[in-house]
């Protein structure tokens, strides 16, 4: 498995550390439904899904990938710090 | 009077020569990492220019030259090699002393890019990874810095404290490479 | 037809032609008290318990694919109950001693072969947390053995003792852990629950389920619609596909979890052992097979198999822990769904749906549950009450925090195990 | 026998080599199984459950028959294949699975028993009595299961494992894979070509046919010279392509000391492969499969393709009488190729009634083989057709049942291969791995023009795929038949018909199997173990699958088939986790003073990756205890010195710092001063706590954070998290600087003076309060100064650049032992830290939270901070938590221990009692017994309560009084002094 960093380009997989789903963090007086969703309740979609990947052993930076958990196919990478934003 | 003496993290374990590759330990004098502050990326780089020569590498780039080269070294990232950091430079980027935080060794000749690719997940064919440039990867599960200097010239950084690791796994590499003759 | 060893004589003097089929093809019905949607390991035990002790037979077992096909039939076979934090102890405890007479109970034998299993440790450190471990072992009133090096080497002289990254410092042993053949435990409890009249209809994929007035009412399928007063969910990597179709989001990650067969080989490892330092372990199999795994691939996925740097690892720590193994060759590698809860520990629950149930949450460790998960599970459905056995295992302890059961300590969040 | 002037092997070098301790002579370039089958041998192996007597089946690494044990002692190698084993002079070779002898095995007694030995027998018996099933019947079975033996020993060999990156992968060498590379490398495109085989030209050295007018096997040289010659083509022969994963990354055997004596230790027996191809094309060629009949397991029959490969590669005839059996052309071919060179064909059988005649020998058209006989070696066969029955003398048969495209890699990624009834195979799914292009036999394409044709077109959508255009070609003129076959997969009749020759899987078998109801093909697999044997299958599932399709009343598509899994040959444990053995397993972190306390006689401990001493011994100690306690006592009384280098240093700067600080510490970081230190609690954002440690203010905008050992990695991912991914808003850079420190502490009561002996500008009474810190110069280095204590001590820590590490803590121990100190390992740390009641991770040890370790006080309520909000879910503010306190020995029983469970006085030590449990427990040296920091329900609650401790495992039990987990000094008032 090869993820596209949008840094380094193209690396193995073993550089990488999985986070898993990309979700918002929420406030802290958002209530006990919405932290429980944050931090428990998935959708695990088989399909696409974005999630969280750091870039370990790599650049460090953290990135959301953009992946089909039926394939493996990754149609996108981009900076999490950019997806934030 | 006492006086603290110095040791270089490979000091009692290089040189190595095996095969046509040898393996030496560089010394590349003061290291300190780069980290720009927010908007301060372009100004930093001429800083660095008019300070030390060279402008802050782009990704996976290195800028300079022996004895004064600025090593990309990770997001947002890069390590000055060579000279003290010009104390200008404190007020755009967030300078670390890392002196002493990496082993850095020098891996020539015909077979050392058979040896690193024992090792190393990154493509190293020629057309991909060119003289002057650099990546951050691993090196049998460690973190390391690897440059190209050189069609048969890599240099290869990891913390210090593995730096027995380091040339144990290049050693047993470079054997493996030279018996297959 | 019961079997035996005069009945496996008998017929083999007359050509073996009296076999009879194990189960029936059940062809689905309009309508059932108990609809279970999965014919895995958990479905087909949950079947058979449910007629069994509660004499509930109007019960079909709905499988997309064919019996025993999910984690059941691709698992690295160990049964133990070495489980420390409550809720688990009393529930593996209970389960171990359901497999300790399973082959009479489902006149089928599985194997189920106690030849013991030894945890190792590397530091004091992971000797404290396995003793804590053994203590409540003998808490529960199940067995463990503290050994040190030199006990560890009397089991397994085979183990790199001298030049190791990680030196063996001892082991935890627990003599009634061991393997079972997987697919038999599938097929034994598919015979008794269809003896017992329990319809187990394969190749019958659920694509919806109905609710109204927040009760369950029908499920949806490939072989059209089915009328149930209880539906219960028991399908593993699949739970939050099928959860999402009664509208709900469960505190489930599906991923996949690879493991290992060598080529056959003489005996040589005669117990289950497992590295602490290594999320390595390893059991040879009657046949002669070396069967092994590892950790996770660390992704989620439905895609039933792994990638190489998880498979590496696992090479890696069987070399370094047992370098006699370096010459047994890896034959097949397979990749299971596993549903990964954030503590590690299942969920065997109501919902908020009326009549909707659910079994889910096994993680990488579902095999040896598998009695005890349908005989607790066929309790609830039938009753409405958890069985003690596996009443910590709630849904909303995530939720409240109350009863968290986090093994590892990795967290009650996803993927820090 | 081998025949003069055939085969390609020319005046080889004669090569010495040994079977069962019986002496042979081959030729280099030969296999095991072609030498053995030029000496006269058939019998090679034993199958696994009837013990039959076998002989080799095929001429490749499927070969499920003839496997055999190589060499001895620590290096032998168990389940090689003869028909891929090369030969050298000295290799020793040796039959397995059986006893006493290959020739007579005493097992072969199950063969009697077969009738009850069916399908699944094993399901339905050895249940009663209940225990003789680890006693008596799993020891039996066990023993006369499994193939050859693992030594037992170490494996003394070298294996590795490497990458390789290119444009294109071919994989196979034969006419498509050939053609397939030369379209690509000569259009400039970076091509690697692998093949298992030791010599590359698949098929087109095993066939007499002809490729551009010159014999198929010169053809195959040129073009091989030719992308020898080529910088931008890597030739890996030997080397199998295993397994295809995600992004185009391949796994690759490559055999590499196999087939040589091993003359140097250095060079590795085998390398593991991880190819990165953009595009690849699978040219993996097909294999023959055998026809179920009465006996087809004797030695001496095989496949019709593996005679002519023994004859026109190897130049050897298995036999002097041969036979075919064909339901296709192709068989034919194995005739007339005997013919030609000179050996008799007994007659070819062939069950289509418009099979070709020939001149050359007789053909018997619609008739089958439906018996064989010659226990050791085929003696006759018996045919049926209309005419009735007869015996043919024959000593070895070719059968052909027609050929199975290998398409395995193409199902590596989930595809199932779809049914193609004219060449009643399975062929590749249409995009079934991405970038992966079928071509020639492997897609069902069995001429060699055709091979010729899709070799060249995969390379060039491949070349199209990467952007570049194909360099001109001319496809040389080759054979193209078509290919005719009416399947035949089973000859009724009665006795056994053998599918999985390995696993004794016979027809009869597949049926049972029907008729109990595993009807699935995944059920019929499992029940029987058809195709679960060393060859997984290759040659047998298809076979088996038409087997069970017509005892279903299915067709073959609509059964379907199993699913092919990595890998496609049977990998090395040793070569997948080369490097792994001994102490690679992972990278070894030394610290600057490790030469110094490994000369001190320290034993050196893994702690993480890092190695710490354990404790220092001094001259006339005899255990761990006696040097730890004069350790403890020496911090206390005067100074000690430990390496606290492996603690992570993070190195946090920028206008934003504090905010980072405030967002992950539970407690508050920007108002701390700079100069000054500040415990932190760290949690995760389930509420639980993740690490602790300390954190200096070096400025306005710096910040040096340390965590513990083992979380150093986990707390740098966690921030790098909260920035990137959180707020990615803040302007802070986040820097480990671990390796850069050499850091030392440096306690006790003499500390000070320890410290000012080396301090360029000495400090005085009043300077560097607790928790103070700043930069120092020691003797002329600059240097840093903490005053922080981890033992309760008057204490310091002092951080050099670690070039200076080695020299400054020798110089260390040397002042310190004149001031009645010296150095102190982790078993002394440990001891001071626990009479102090500071945690580690033996206490936060994932399941605990701030309140549960008495710190609910150090969440600060002003600010929001990760893991605050589910830190006050119901279940984590909970008193009756199991919550941190000390334990002191309180009856006649002294001892406590770590792992021991505690419980009401008087109550039974049972789970539904238990009350807590220790976590870490020492002896005090300094109060004289022993002490325990334990959890325990409503703890701090119970403070002068009695509870008991139990430890069954180590048959130790104590009555314990709750006391404060700070057991000594509790006001501090050392650490302040």
């Amino acid at each position: 498995m090869r993820i596209s960093c949008p840094i380094c380009g193209e690396r193995d997989r073993r550089e990488f550390h999985y986070r898993g789903a990309a979700l918002t963090r929420p406030a802290p007086d958002a209530g006990e439904a919405a932290w429980d969703a944050y931090l428990h309740l998935r959708d695990n979609p088989a399909g696409a899904t974005r999630e969280l990947w750091y870039h370990e052993t790599g650049c460090g930076a953290w990135v959301v990938v953009t992946r089909n958990t039926l394939t493996h196919e990754m149609p996108g990478c981009e900076l999490a710090a950019e997806a934030a934003r | 009077m006492a006086e603290l003496i110095a040791r270089t993290p490979c000091a009692g374990l290089l040189p190595l020569a095996v095969g046509g590759v040898d393996l030496t330990e560089e010394s590349l004098g003061a290291l300190t990492t780069l980290s720009p502050r927010r908007g301060q990326e372009a100004a930093l780089s001429e800083a660095l220019e008019a300070a030390h020569g060279m402008a802050f590498p782009a990704p996976n780039r290195t800028t300079g030259k022996a004895g004064a080269r600025a090593i990309w070294f990770g997001r947002g990232q890069a390590l000055l090699a060579g000279p003290e950091p010009d104390a200008d430079l404190a007020r755009l980027a967030a300078l670390s002393d890392q002196s002493d935080a990496w082993a850095v060794v020098r891996l020539r000749g015909a077979g050392a890019v058979d040896v690193l690719a024992r090792l190393v997940p990154l493509d190293l064919r020629a057309a991909a990874f060119r003289r002057g440039h650099t990546a951050r990867s691993e090196l049998a599960q460690m973190m390391a810095s690897i440059t190209r200097l050189g069609a048969d010239d890599f240099q290869i950084m990891v913390f210090r404290s593995m730096a027995a690791t380091l040339v144990g796994e290049l050693k047993t590499a470079m054997e493996a490479v030279a018996a297959r003759g | 037809m019961r079997f035996s060893g005069w009945r496996v004589i008998r017929e083999g003097l007359s050509g073996n032609r009296g076999w009879s089929p194990h189960w029936r093809d059940a062809a689905p019905r309009d309508e059932y008290d108990i609809v279970i949607i999965g014919g895995g390991g958990h479905g087909l035990s949950t079947a058979y318990y449910l007629a069994r002790d509660h004499g509930l037979s109007n019960v079909a077992v709905l499988e997309k694919g064919y019996l025993g096909g999910g984690n059941v039939g691709r698992n690295t076979t160990i049964v133990r109950a070495n489980y420390f934090l409550p809720g688990n102890s009393e529930f593996y405890s209970y389960s171990l001693k359901l497999w300790e007479g399973l082959e009479q109970e489902l006149n089928y034998n599985v194997m189920h072969s106690q030849r013991g299993l030894i945890n190792l440790f590397h530091s004091d450190g992971q000797r404290d947390a396995f003793a804590r471990r053994g203590n409540a072992m003998i808490n529960q009133g199940d067995d463990a053995i503290l050994l040190d090096r030199e006990g560890v080497r009397r089991h397994a002289p085979f183990l790199d003792f001298d030049n190791v990254r990680f030196p063996v410092h001892g082991g935890l042993y627990h003599p009634r852990g061991g393997t079972a053949r997987h697919d038999a435990v599938a097929w034994g409890y598919a015979r008794g629950a269809d003896r017992r009249g329990v319809d187990l209809i394969q190749n019958c994929e659920v694509t919806g389920i109905d609710i109204g007035n927040g009760r369950v009412r029908s499920v949806q399928t490939t072989r059209g619609p089915i009328r149930a007063k209880k539906v219960a969910i028991v399908v593993a990597g699949r739970s939050g596909q099928v959860a999402a179709m009664a509208g709900m989001r469960l505190p489930v990650e599906s991923h996949v979890l690879q493991a290992f067969v060598s080529e056959g080989l003489k005996p040589v490892i005669a117990q289950v052992i497992a590295f602490g330092m290594g999320h390595f372990y390893i059991s040879q199999s009657d046949k002669g097979g070396l069967v092994f795994g590892g950790d996770i691939d660390m992704y989620a996925s439905y895609a039933a198999r792994g990638n190489l740097p998880a498979v590496e690892h696992v090479m890696e720590a069987g070399m370094t822990l047992m370098p006699m193994i370096g010459k047994a060759r890896v034959l097949r590698s397979w990749g299971g769904i596993v549903d990964m809860t954030p503590d590690g520990s299942p969920i065997i629950d109501r919902t908020d749906t009326q009549g909707l149930y659910l079994n889910c949450g096994w993680n990488y460790g579902g095999f040896k549950a598998v009695p005890a998960s349908g005989r607790c599970f066929a309790h609830l459905l039938a009753t409405d009450r958890h069985h003690d056995a596996a009443a910590g295992f709630r849904l909303d302890r995530f939720r409240t925090g109350r009863g968290i059961i986090d093994e590892e300590g990795t967290g009650a969040q996803h993927n820090l195990h | 026998m081998r025949i003069a002037g055939n085969g390609l092997l020319g005046e080889a070098r004669q090569v010495a080599f040994s079977f069962d301790g019986r002496r042979f002579t081959g030729l280099e370039g030969d296999t095991l199984a072609s030498a053995l089958l030029a000496g006269g041998v058939r019998l090679m192996g034993r199958s696994f459950k009837y013990h039959r007597p076998r002989g080799v089946l095929g001429a490749g690494s499927e070969e499920p028959n003839a496997l055999v044990t190589i060499g001895r002692g620590a290096a032998r190698e168990p389940n090689m294949r003869a028909t891929v084993q090369e030969i050298f002079d000295g290799l020793e070779a040796s039959s397995q699975n059986r006893w006493p002898s290959l020739g007579f095995d005493l097992l072969s007694l199950n063969d009697l028993a077969a009738p009850f030995f069916g399908a699944g027998f094993y399901y339905k018996t050895f249940m009663w009595p209940k225990s003789f099933w680890e006693k008596v019947y799993e020891p039996m079975i066990r023993r006369a299961a499994g193939l050859g033996a693992l030594s037992g020993l170490p494996n003394p060999d070298r294996y590795e494992r490497a990458f390789a990156f290119c444009d294109l992968l071919v994989i196979g060498a034969g006419p498509a894979g050939l053609m397939a590379a030369l379209v690509a490398a000569r259009s400039g495109a970076d091509v690697i070509l692998a093949d298992e085989d030791s010599r590359m030209g698949g098929r087109l050295l095993a066939e007499t046919r002809e490729i551009g007018g010159q014999a198929g096997h010169a053809w195959a040289a040129e073009v091989l010279a030719e992308l020898g010659a080529m910088a931008n083509v890597r030739l890996m022969t030997r080397t199998t392509v295993v397994g295809a994963y995600d992004q185009g990354t391949y796994g690759a055997l490559e055999r590499v000391g196999h087939h040589r004596p091993r003359h140097s230790r250095a060079l590795p027996l085998e390398c593991f492969w991880r190819i990165v191809a953009r595009r690849a094309v699978l040219a993996a060629g097909a294999l023959e499969r055998p026809v179920a009949f009465r006996d087809n397991d004797r030695p001496g029959i095989m496949t019709a393709g593996a005679v002519r490969a023994y004859l026109n590669r190897w130049g050897v005839s298995p036999g002097r009488a041969v036979t075919v059996f064909a339901n296709n052309d192709d068989g034919h071919r194995t005739a007339r190729d005997l013919v030609a060179a000179g050996v008799h064909v007994a007659g070819v059988i062939d069950s289509r009634h418009d099979a070709p005649l020939s001149d050359a020998f007789e053909v018997h058209r619609g008739a089958r083989v439906c018996g064989a006989s010659g226990r050791r070696g085929l003696e006759s066969i018996t045919i049926r057709s209309v005419a009735g029955e007869s015996r043919v003398q024959t000593d070895c048969l070719g059968v052909s049942g027609g050929w199975n495209p290998s398409l395995h890699l193409s199902c590596h990624m989930n595809a199932r291969p779809l049914w193609r009834r004219d060449i009643a195979a399975f062929v590749p799914a249409p995009g079934a791995v991405p970038g992966l292009e079928p071509a020639g036999a492997c897609n069902g394409a069995f001429s060699t023009a055709a091979c010729l044709r899709e070799g060249a077109a995969a390379a060039r959508a491949a070349l199209a795929d990467l952007g570049r255009r194909p360099a001109g070609f001319d496809l040389p003129q080759a054979e193209d038949a078509a290919y005719a076959i009416t399947p035949l997969w089973a000859v009724p009749g009665r006795g056994r018909a053998w599918l999985d020759f390995q696993n004794d899987v016979t027809v009869k078998d597949v049926r049972q199997a029907a008729a109990e109801n595993f009807r699935s093909v995944e059920h019929m697999k499992r029940y029987t173990t058809q195709g679960m044997a060393t060859d997984q299958g290759k040659n047998s599932n298809v076979s088996a699958l038409a087997v069970l399709a017509d005892a279903t009343g299915r067709g073959i598509a609509e059964t379907g088939t199993t699913t092919f899994r990595p890998p496609y040959v049977p990998v090395a444990i040793a070569a997948l986790g080369a490097g792994g053995q001994g102490k690679g397993f992972a990278p070894e972190r030394l610290t600057t003073s490790h030469s110094a306390s490994v000369e001190r006689g320290a034993p050196m401990i893994e702690a993480g990756l890092w190695y710490r001493p354990g404790y220092f011994p001094a001259p006339g100690e005899s255990g761990w205890r006696q040097s730890c306690d004069r350790e403890v006592n020496m911090v206390r009384g005067a100074v000690g010195v430990c390496d606290v280098s492996t603690l992570g240093k993070i190195d946090i700067q920028g206008p934003d710092a504090g905010a980072l600080l405030d967002f992950v510490y539970t407690n508050r970081f920007s108002t701390l001063k700079a100069g000054r230190v500040r415990y932190g609690l760290m949690l995760r954002e389930d509420g639980f706590v993740m690490d602790d440690g300390t954190t200096a203010r070096l400025g306005e905008t710096h910040f040096l954070m340390t965590t513990t050992t083992a979380a150093a990695g986990e707390v740098m991912r966690h921030l790098q998290f909260v920035h990137q991914c959180l707020r990615p808003d803040w302007d802070v850079s986040i820097v480990s600087v671990t390796e850069q420190w050499a850091q030392f502490a440096i306690a006790g009561p003499k500390s000070r003076e320890l410290v000012n002996g080396l301090l360029d500008t000495p400090l005085r009474e009043g300077d560097w309060p607790f928790m103070a810190c700043g930069p120092v110069s020691v003797l002329g280095v600059g240097a840093r100064l903490f005053r922080i204590s981890f033992s309760g001590e008057h204490a310091y820590e002092l951080a050099v650049p670690a070039r200076f590490g080695d020299s400054l803590f020798r110089m260390l121990l040397e002042r310190a032992a004149a001031l009645g100190g010296g150095p102190y390992g982790m078993e002394a740390l440990n001891v001071l830290r626990i009479e102090k009641g500071h945690i580690t991770h033996a206490e936060i040890h994932g399941r605990t939270t701030a309140c549960d370790i008495g710190m609910a006080g150090m969440v600060s309520d002003g600010k929001d901070c990760i893991g605050k909000t589910m830190a006050g879910r119901p279940g984590l503010v909970d008193p009756g938590r199991e919550r941190l306190v000390g334990l002191k020995p309180s009856g006649a029983a002294r001892q406590l221990i770590a792992g021991a469970h505690l419980f009401a006085p008087g109550g039974d030590a049972v789970r539904r009692n238990a009350q807590g449990y220790i976590t870490s427990a020492a002896f005090s040296p300094t109060l004289g017994h022993m002490i325990a920091l334990a959890f325990l329900r409503h703890g701090p609650e119970r403070i002068g309560e009695t509870v008991r401790m139990v430890d069954h495992l180590r048959a130790i039990e104590a009555e314990c009084e709750v006391v404060n987990p700070v057991f000594f000094d509790p006001e501090g008032g050392r650490v302040r002094g």
